[in-house]
């Protein structure tokens, strides 16, 4: 469904006097996500993965490769074509607080997608969004309200809401559950699964963190500094990221477990060097 | 070395005043790791900004807390500001926030050595690269760094080493990681935990996250909307929990659980009260 | 820090650019014929073929553009001309003059910053307090008089009942002070407010809660914390009132019979005396931009994150 | 309690506000006398019953021409902040958002303009042009719209990566939608809100031109055009000075009095 | 810390330096100051500072100082009488064209050197040189070229024959004397001089531009030197700045027209602390009416105009008495102003009548009078800094709407007010003459001349023709008895065809402090006598 063929993407950064030194966001990255699948990216943060998330939703352009939907080369297409795959494609942020107008009440969050690309009639758009807001749990009552009336959970719900308003065939999971309770993560996991098999979509799931891509995914690949370095076709099967940094990702995954079984854990000692 | 007893915390809203922590006992005893754990809106970070009295908005504030034997709740304006820093030490989350963006790592390290022993700023300086230097940053030059030119574990690094350069008896960590790297959170909890063993140090630790306080804690208190959940030995808490809250949140951290098995909400209520199960181990019924 | 000296350079001499545009081409476009408002402040009834001639000599029948080439390439040179009406040179007179009412914005700029950061400093450490409304109340209050209007007032009871001071005029000390206080009550409100307001702001910082959390005394956190962050918004905008205190002056000048530029730019605007406005309007342009910078630079020096922004994102 | 305290002087303010605006509105049957007729017969009166705050020296009266002095004073006021707030908007955001050349462009330009101390280029243009109410009117706007404009180009950088308004670029939400629903709800209270305040300024600028002879000028009845009017009477009748300038005084501080209360309403933090 | 207090300190110390430099500068000033302002120190203020004092050129030259420094060949006495200044004696030939002057002996400038007819010389050509810009002046542009006789002898040529010579020879400026070491290199005085160098009873000795001139007398002046040795003249622009430094002993003395409103010289004089003094008529206030546009092309209207100005309320409540109701155009003991024209008195009743006969009708329900539905409409400028003329006009404004005339008042910025008046967009506005030596010759010529004031004034009406002719006419006669006729029919053509309204003469006035004495004025409306006053003790 989305294929990714040798995608780079260099940013600069300006050193004084005209110097630049460029960062490999993405190096040559190249993988396809099959339709209806949940494929997850995983990485460190600045391993790129968000590089990614924004060139697929069309916010940058990779400095070379090619992106294809269905076929369609992402960067080459008409106006037209491009109006319709914005409706394809969604994307939801892990900020819920700001990714929705804080001036604006909810139900209006919720229909602006559906005023762009669906020609509804007023009373049309406002049953949608009853509807919509039913179907990720929340009443119309929450129609009326605005954005920080919510909580984290049930914001993030509405940005669900308003990301599957225009049935999109893909939707883009940034993040979408690192700030928030670990109970919430779970329900919000949950209602993302049940969309998926009720609305039929794919998911491309941008993550740090292993144990949920673990309950929520199917298929993974890891970014490390701009470069896929790994890849599992089953989540389930961890040993199979075998990867220096994968296994970095999955060491820092805190175990549970008393006090006392940590001692013997060797504490690694020196300097961390400034990322910046 | 730490007694909470019978605290309650009111804030004003408003009009209305929201109790935030209602009736929580317990102590912190020396060279012990407590670790409160909760979600957000229980209440864990009121403790520690209740007990250094440190909050802008109003409170008002009931039952006792006994450091050292001494309540602080009575202490004036500048007794608190003695004991802070010097005999509790704080650390607290998203250090970028922490530092003042246009003091350099040097000034801040020189004004918390100053504000409780009187020397000057050279001696202050000698003594802040020595500190550093015992927490493996020995780089000369990072003191005349300033706060955005390093990265959010190096300052919370630099957090500690500040916090611990006059041996504080009670380390105060609220929320000690949250804003960092995993990788990095690992190697800070590492560094944390080295140090107390070193020092002896008592150290009270909150965090929404189990798994920073199941590597450190000895002690551990699960909270939930300003009450106490479960409050026992960490490796009992763990390994048996009681509580079905408790029981939910450890579910969802277990190796093998999938989505389906796993609690998405708890909405029971907490009504009954918190007996001793076991000596030292504590559960609301 | 040079990446970011020479884009400010850079931004620099263009604005000085668009400003030697502004002087010459929107003085240019005034509805009045200098020619004739010479004859008219003279009084003399001008017939066309004295008032061609001067057009002639003076180049004003010359294209637009090539007037601006040859003024400009003077202007190089630091030569502004000759004022049209007193056949002085203009970069001469503005200068002596502009020292006159350089030295009444500085000192106003003086009792400006001891007024503002007193009482800013001590109205936000003591929030609400009767000190912090009275002050406040009282000095929004001064400010909330036309300048010409407190200029009189103060006149007519510091100068004339009291005989402190000289009325009016310039030569001594004593007559700096009447103006200057004029100038710096009309605008020391605006900096007590930001003063304030930002220290209040930061008293809400999580880097002063830190500061207390390591048990910091009370006046160290006020002076490295909370002033310091203070201090690059009250530069800017202090370096941004340079500006407002020249053109203050203007009035203050007036009321007070002082010898300054304001006044011999109202009475070349009367004259419509090309060569002196486009000259002062260079002359201002490039002293406030050049105070801009000077402010830039130390806002720079206090507040790294400014330093290091053109290093790296 | 509390909150009570924080809407008085909202309060009171807004109402004396609104009573300001209403003699002005109302002037025609509000004044006692005709503001513009002469009676030399009655020059220089003191307050009396007829006329309560006496006559000038035509032998006018004094508060009726106050009265038509609020009407002029204001109407000018709040055109300038009417069309001072649209031209600023419409740039900032235009800039702000669009970015590009068109960013550059303009953002020269208000360099250029800020390159000159906002008092002096007024006085500048005015004294230029030539006095009257409407060439002060464009004086005063040409100069107060730069900073704003600025102010609002920097606001919207930063609203333009909120994650709702790159939302809404990715939903295909047309440009001008962005800019209407998106960011304008977000500039607009802030900025009315700083103009607001601004407002004393603007009232005391229009009077110090006034003063310098370059602003409003007669048969128009304006508070710095009577004090400019009556200086000469500053010894025999201070009153005929005092009063205007005292109204000016007044309204500044009503003004100022009124942006504060607005916003420490709108946002209980900094007080 | 350190560093950004450092920081503050250098730029505290920038701007306190920056301030000290000037008052050093300025404290110097002061001990001068101080230092002459004894007893034989008269002090008094000006409202513009006096400029360079070129001889040869206008503003920003102020024709008082110029006055004070330099001398003309011959001035002007009482009543238009030319008495000898620095020619003791002259000789006009027959035709008129040709004046011989012969000089003062032992007239010696500032500097030490001696009048000589080679100096007058140098001194005329240099106006000569810079014709473009006095061109203005008849005198100027009529002398064809000039002679030395012998040392003393001076002979100037004209072109044509121009009776009113001696006369703007009398003027304060250009054609009076600068010493040769006056002169700039190069010889022209076009630009600028060498330095202030006259023959007159003062020299200037201390000069800070904006703030004040010093004047010494000159002992070795050829005429009676003043009594008093030093005058300083203060800088105060403001007329509320004046008095209060009067008030407050700052200046003894405040000098001039327009130099204090009327109600503030009446308030000092009834305080009762200052001696008070006001001069005889030296120029009028009238106001011009344009007859070349609607509706005061109409002779009806501009009759009606004429009956309708209640001078006596304008001179009592506005000007304060201080000065005189004008009864016609030329004040009297000007030249020729002993001609009778006859004058139209106040009396509304007769201007309604005219404007009724007009056609000029008052309409049910409109309060202005119409004609062929048009609106009895008059448009005045003025300058919007001429507070007088304001409040004259608002009078008006409010009297004519009485007898149903709209009267539209344009404020007008200096300039612009000037480019109007230019244009001819007026029906009326305020026109001073201008005094001696001027009137009468000089304002009536302007009367003819293109773009002028006056010229909208005579060229609607019926006698139009007629009046050029006589006065292009009268300038170039020689003969004194033809002048008088032409005069008279000149001014009899002003009066009937009512091209101007006299309102008053404007008077000068003075308030001083007690201890200055001999107050009194002179003819000339811009000279100030200083000479002639004395300090008490």
């Amino acid at each position: 469904m989305i294929e990714f063929k040798n995608v780079s993407k260099q940013y600069f950064e300006s050193r004084g006097w005209g110097q630049k030194r460029s960062i490999n966001a993405m190096d040559n990255i190249s993988f396809r996500i099959k339709e209806g699948s949940c494929f997850a990216i995983v990485g460190e943060s600045g391993s790129g993965k968000s590089t990614l998330g924004k060139l697929l939703i069309g916010l940058d352009k990779p400095d070379s490769g090619q992106i294809l939907f269905r076929g369609l080369d992402l960067f080459d297409i008409n106006n037209q074509t491009r109006q319709q795959l914005r409706r394809d494609m969604q994307i939801v942020f892990q900020d819920c607080f700001s990714a929705v107008n804080s001036r604006m009440k909810i139900r209006d969050v919720i229909a602006e997608p559906m005023r762009v690309h669906l020609h509804y009639s007023s009373t049309g758009i406002k049953e949608e969004v009853k509807r919509l807001l039913e179907t990720v749990g929340l009443t119309a009552e929450d129609g009326e309200k605005y954005s920080y009336q919510f909580s984290g959970g049930q914001l993030q719900r509405i940005t669900i809401a308003r990301a599957i308003s225009i049935h999109p065939k893909v939707i883009i999971l940034d993040e979408v559950i690192n700030s928030l309770d670990v109970l919430v993560q779970i329900s919000i996991l949950k209602l993302l699964k049940r969309l998926q098999r009720e609305l039929n979509l794919t998911y491309l799931f941008i993550s740090h963190d292993l144990h949920s891509v673990k309950l929520f995914a199917d298929e993974v690949v890891v970014l490390d500094k701009g470069k896929l370095v790994d890849y599992a076709e089953d989540v389930k099967d961890f040993d199979k990221l075998t990867h220096p940094a994968s296994r970095r990702l999955l060491e820092a995954q805190l175990p549970i477990m008393p006090q006392q079984a940590s001692e013997d854990m060797s504490v690694k000692k020196g300097v961390i060097v400034s990322k910046k | 070395m730490l007694e909470v007893k019978n605290l309650s915390v009111f804030v004003q809203r408003d009009t209305e005043e929201i109790q935030v922590v209602q009736d929580i006992s317990f102590q912190v005893p020396k060279g012990k790791i407590v670790g409160i754990v909760g979600e957000s809106g229980s209440g864990k970070s009121m403790i520690c900004t209740t007990i250094l009295q440190l909050f802008r908005e109003s409170r008002r504030v009931s039952g006792k807390v006994l450091f050292q034997g001494e309540s602080l709740l009575a202490k004036n304006k500048e007794e608190m500001r003695k004991l802070r820093g010097k005999e509790i030490a704080l650390i607290m989350q998203n250090p970028m926030a922490m530092f003042n963006p246009m003091l350099s790592i040097g000034d801040h390290f020189i004004e918390t050595i100053q504000a409780h022993v009187n020397i000057s700023k050279k001696e202050a300086k000698q003594k802040a690269l020595e500190q550093l230097s015992r927490y493996q940053l020995p780089e000369e030059n990072i003191l005349q760094k300033y706060p955005h030119e390093l990265s959010g574990g190096m300052l919370q690094r630099i957090m500690i080493a500040m916090a611990v350069s006059h041996r504080p008896s009670l380390l105060v960590a609220d929320e000690p990681t949250t804003a960092l790297d995993t990788m990095t959170q690992l190697r800070i909890l590492d560094e944390l935990l080295e140090y107390q063993q070193e020092a002896g140090t008592s150290m009270l630790i909150v965090s929404h996250d189990l798994g920073v306080i199941a590597k450190l804690a000895d002690d551990l208190i699960v909270m939930r909307r300003g009450l106490i959940v479960e409050y026992g030995p960490a490796s009992l808490v763990l390994e048996q929990p009681l509580h079905s809250y408790t029981q939910a949140l450890l579910a969802v951290k277990k190796e093998n659980s999938t989505l389906e098995q796993l609690v998405d909400h708890y909405e029971e209520p907490m009504l009954g009260s918190l007996v001793e199960w076991k000596p030292g181990y504590w559960v609301r019924q | 820090m040079q990446r970011f000296l020479v884009r400010r350079i850079l931004s620099m001499i263009l604005a000085l650019w668009g400003v030697s545009l502004v002087a010459f081409f929107l003085i240019r476009v005034i509805p009045v014929d200098p020619v004739e408002a010479y004859f008219a402040i003279n009084q003399i009834p001008a017939s066309k073929e004295s008032m061609d001639a001067i057009r002639e000599k003076q180049g004003f029948n010359q294209p637009l553009l090539s007037q601006y080439a040859n003024w400009m390439w003077h202007v190089f040179q630091l030569d502004f001309g000759k004022s049209f009406v007193s056949k002085l040179d203009v970069g001469k007179e503005l200068i002596s003059r502009f020292w006159i009412t350089f030295g009444i914005a500085s000192t106003a700029l003086l009792f400006v910053v001891i007024l503002s950061v007193t009482i800013g400093v001590l109205s936000a450490v003591k929030q609400n307090s009767l000190f912090d409304r009275l002050t406040r109340t009282s000095i929004f209050t001064i400010a909330s008089m036309p300048s010409f209007w407190l200029a009189f007032i103060l006149i007519y009871i510091v100068a004339l009942k009291w005989g402190l001071l000289p009325l009016m005029g310039w030569g001594t000390w004593q007559h700096l002070i009447l103006p200057s206080l004029t100038l710096a009550l009309g605008i020391s409100p605006y900096y007590i407010r930001l003063i304030r307001t930002s220290m209040i702001e930061q008293m809400q910082q999580p880097y002063v809660l830190y500061a207390r959390a390591r048990g910091l005394k009370e006046n160290v956190i006020v002076r490295h914390h909370l002033f310091r962050g203070t201090l690059p918004p009250l530069l800017t905008s202090l370096a941004m009132t340079c500006g407002g205190l020249l053109g203050g002056a203007v009035i203050v000048e007036i009321v007070f019979t002082i010898p300054g530029i304001g006044r011999y730019i109202l009475d070349s605007m009367g004259a419509r005396d090309y060569v002196v406005l486009q000259g002062f309007i260079l002359l201002i342009g490039f002293f406030y931009i050049a105070i801009n910078f000077v402010a830039d630079i130390m806002c720079a020096m206090i507040d790294p994150r400014i330093r290091l922004k053109g290093e790296g994102k | 309690m509390k909150k009570r305290n924080k809407r008085l002087p909202l309060i009171i303010s807004s109402s004396l506000v609104a009573l300001l605006t209403m003699v002005a509105i109302f002037e025609p049957w509000l004044v006692l006398h005709d503001p513009h007729v002469i009676n030399m017969a009655m020059k220089l009166q003191g307050f009396s019953a007829t006329y309560p705050l006496g006559t000038d020296h035509l032998g006018r009266c004094v508060l009726s021409r106050l009265i038509a002095g609020a009407r002029v004073s204001l109407f000018t006021t709040f055109s300038i902040l009417i069309v001072t707030l649209i031209i600023s908007l419409v740039v900032g955001i235009v800039a702000g958002y669009v970015g590009g050349m068109i960013d550059t462009v303009l953002m020269r330009v208000c360099d250029i303009l800020l390159a000159m101390p906002n008092f002096i280029f007024a006085l500048v243009i005015v004294g230029t042009l030539g006095g009257g109410l409407f060439n002060m009117f464009i004086g005063i706007v040409f100069v107060s719209w730069v900073w704003y404009a600025r102010m609002i180009r920097n606001m919207v950088l930063s609203l333009k990566e909120a994650p709702f308004v790159k939302y809404a670029q990715v939903t295909g939400v047309s440009r001008f939608n962005i800019m209407r629903v998106h960011i304008l709800p977000f500039v607009f209270p802030q900025i009315f809100l700083l103009k607001l305040i601004g407002l004393g300024s603007t009232i005391l600028l229009i009077s110090e031109l006034s003063f310098l002879g370059l602003g409003v000028t007669a048969p128009l009845a304006e508070w710095g055009m009577m004090i400019s009017d009556s200086k000469t009477y500053l010894l025999s009748n201070p009153m005929l000075m005092f009063i205007p300038g005292f109204m000016i005084s007044l309204t500044v501080l009503l003004f100022n009095w009124f942006g504060d209360a607005v916003r420490d309403a709108l946002d209980p933090k900094t007080l | 810390m350190k560093k950004l207090a450092l920081l503050v300190l250098s730029f505290t110390l920038m701007l306190l330096v920056a301030a000290c430099s000037n008052e050093q500068k300025s404290n110097q000033k002061t001990s001068k100051q101080e230092e002459a302002s004894a007893n034989d120190t008269l002090t008094l203020s000006w409202p513009l500072d006096i400029g360079a004092v070129n001889p040869h050129l206008y503003a920003p030259n102020e024709m008082f100082a110029q006055a004070l420094l330099y001398d003309p060949l011959v001035s002007y006495g009482d009543n238009g009488e030319i008495q000898p200044a620095l020619a003791t004696d002259w000789e006009i030939s027959e035709d008129g064209k040709s004046y011989t002057f012969t000089l003062r002996e032992g007239v010696v400038y500032s500097d030490g050197s001696s009048l000589t007819a080679e100096n007058v010389k140098r001194n005329i050509e240099a106006v000569l040189q810079n014709m473009e810009r006095h061109s203005w002046l008849e005198a100027v542009s009529m002398i064809d070229k000039v002679e030395v006789i012998d040392e003393l002898k001076v002979k100037i040529d004209l072109k044509e024959s121009y009776y009113p010579f001696l006369q703007e020879l009398t003027l304060i400026r250009p054609l009076r004397m600068l010493a040769d070491s006056g002169f700039p290199e190069g010889g022209s005085t076009a630009e600028e001089i060498e330095a202030p160098i006259g023959s007159g009873p003062w020299i200037l000795t201390d000069y800070v531009k904006g703030s004040h001139a010093e004047f010494t007398r000159n002992d070795n002046y050829w005429g009676e030197k003043p009594k008093i040795k030093k005058v300083i003249i203060k800088v105060i622009p403001d007329s509320q700045a004046r008095i209060m430094a009067l008030e407050k002993g700052d200046i003894d003395l405040i000098f001039g027209s327009g130099q204090l409103a009327p109600v503030e010289y009446q308030t000092l004089q009834q305080k009762g602390t200052y001696q008070t003094l006001i001069s005889g008529p030296l120029s009028t206030r009238v106001l011009a009416i344009n007859s070349t546009i609607a509706p005061t092309n109409e002779k009806e209207v501009r009759l009606a105009l004429q009956y309708a100005m209640d001078r006596k309320t304008i001179v009592e409540h506005i000007l304060n008495g201080l000065e005189e109701e004008a009864q016609s155009l030329f004040s009297p003991g000007f030249p020729y102003s002993d001609i009778k024209v006859g004058q139209y008195e106040n009396n509304f009743e007769e201007a309604k009548k005219i404007l009724d006969q007009a056609g000029w009708k008052m309409v049910e329900g409109q309060p202005f009078r119409m004609k062929n539905n048009q609106v009895l409409q008059v448009t005045i400028p003025y300058r919007s800094t001429e507070l007088v003329h304001k409040e004259i006009l608002e009078y008006l404004q409010s009297a004519w709407r009485e007898i149903g005339i709209d009267v539209q008042l344009k404020a007008e910025e200096s300039q612009i007010y000037t480019q109007k008046v230019r244009a001819g967009e007026f029906n009326l506005t305020f026109n001073d003459t201008w005094g001696v030596p001027y009137d009468p010759h000089m304002f009536i010529r302007t009367m003819i001349g293109e773009n002028q004031l006056g010229l909208y004034v005579q060229s609607g009406t019926a006698i139009s023709s007629e009046f050029t002719a006589n006065v292009n006419k009268v300038i170039r006669s020689t003969d004194e008895n033809e002048r008088r006729a032409l005069y008279e029919g000149i001014l009899q053509g002003i009066h009937d065809e009512a091209m101007f309204i006299p309102i008053s003469y404007r008077t000068n006035y003075l308030v001083a402090n007690n201890g200055v004495k001999r107050l009194q004025f002179t003819p000339h409306q811009y000279e100030v006598p200083l000479s002639l006053f004395e300090l008490e003790e």
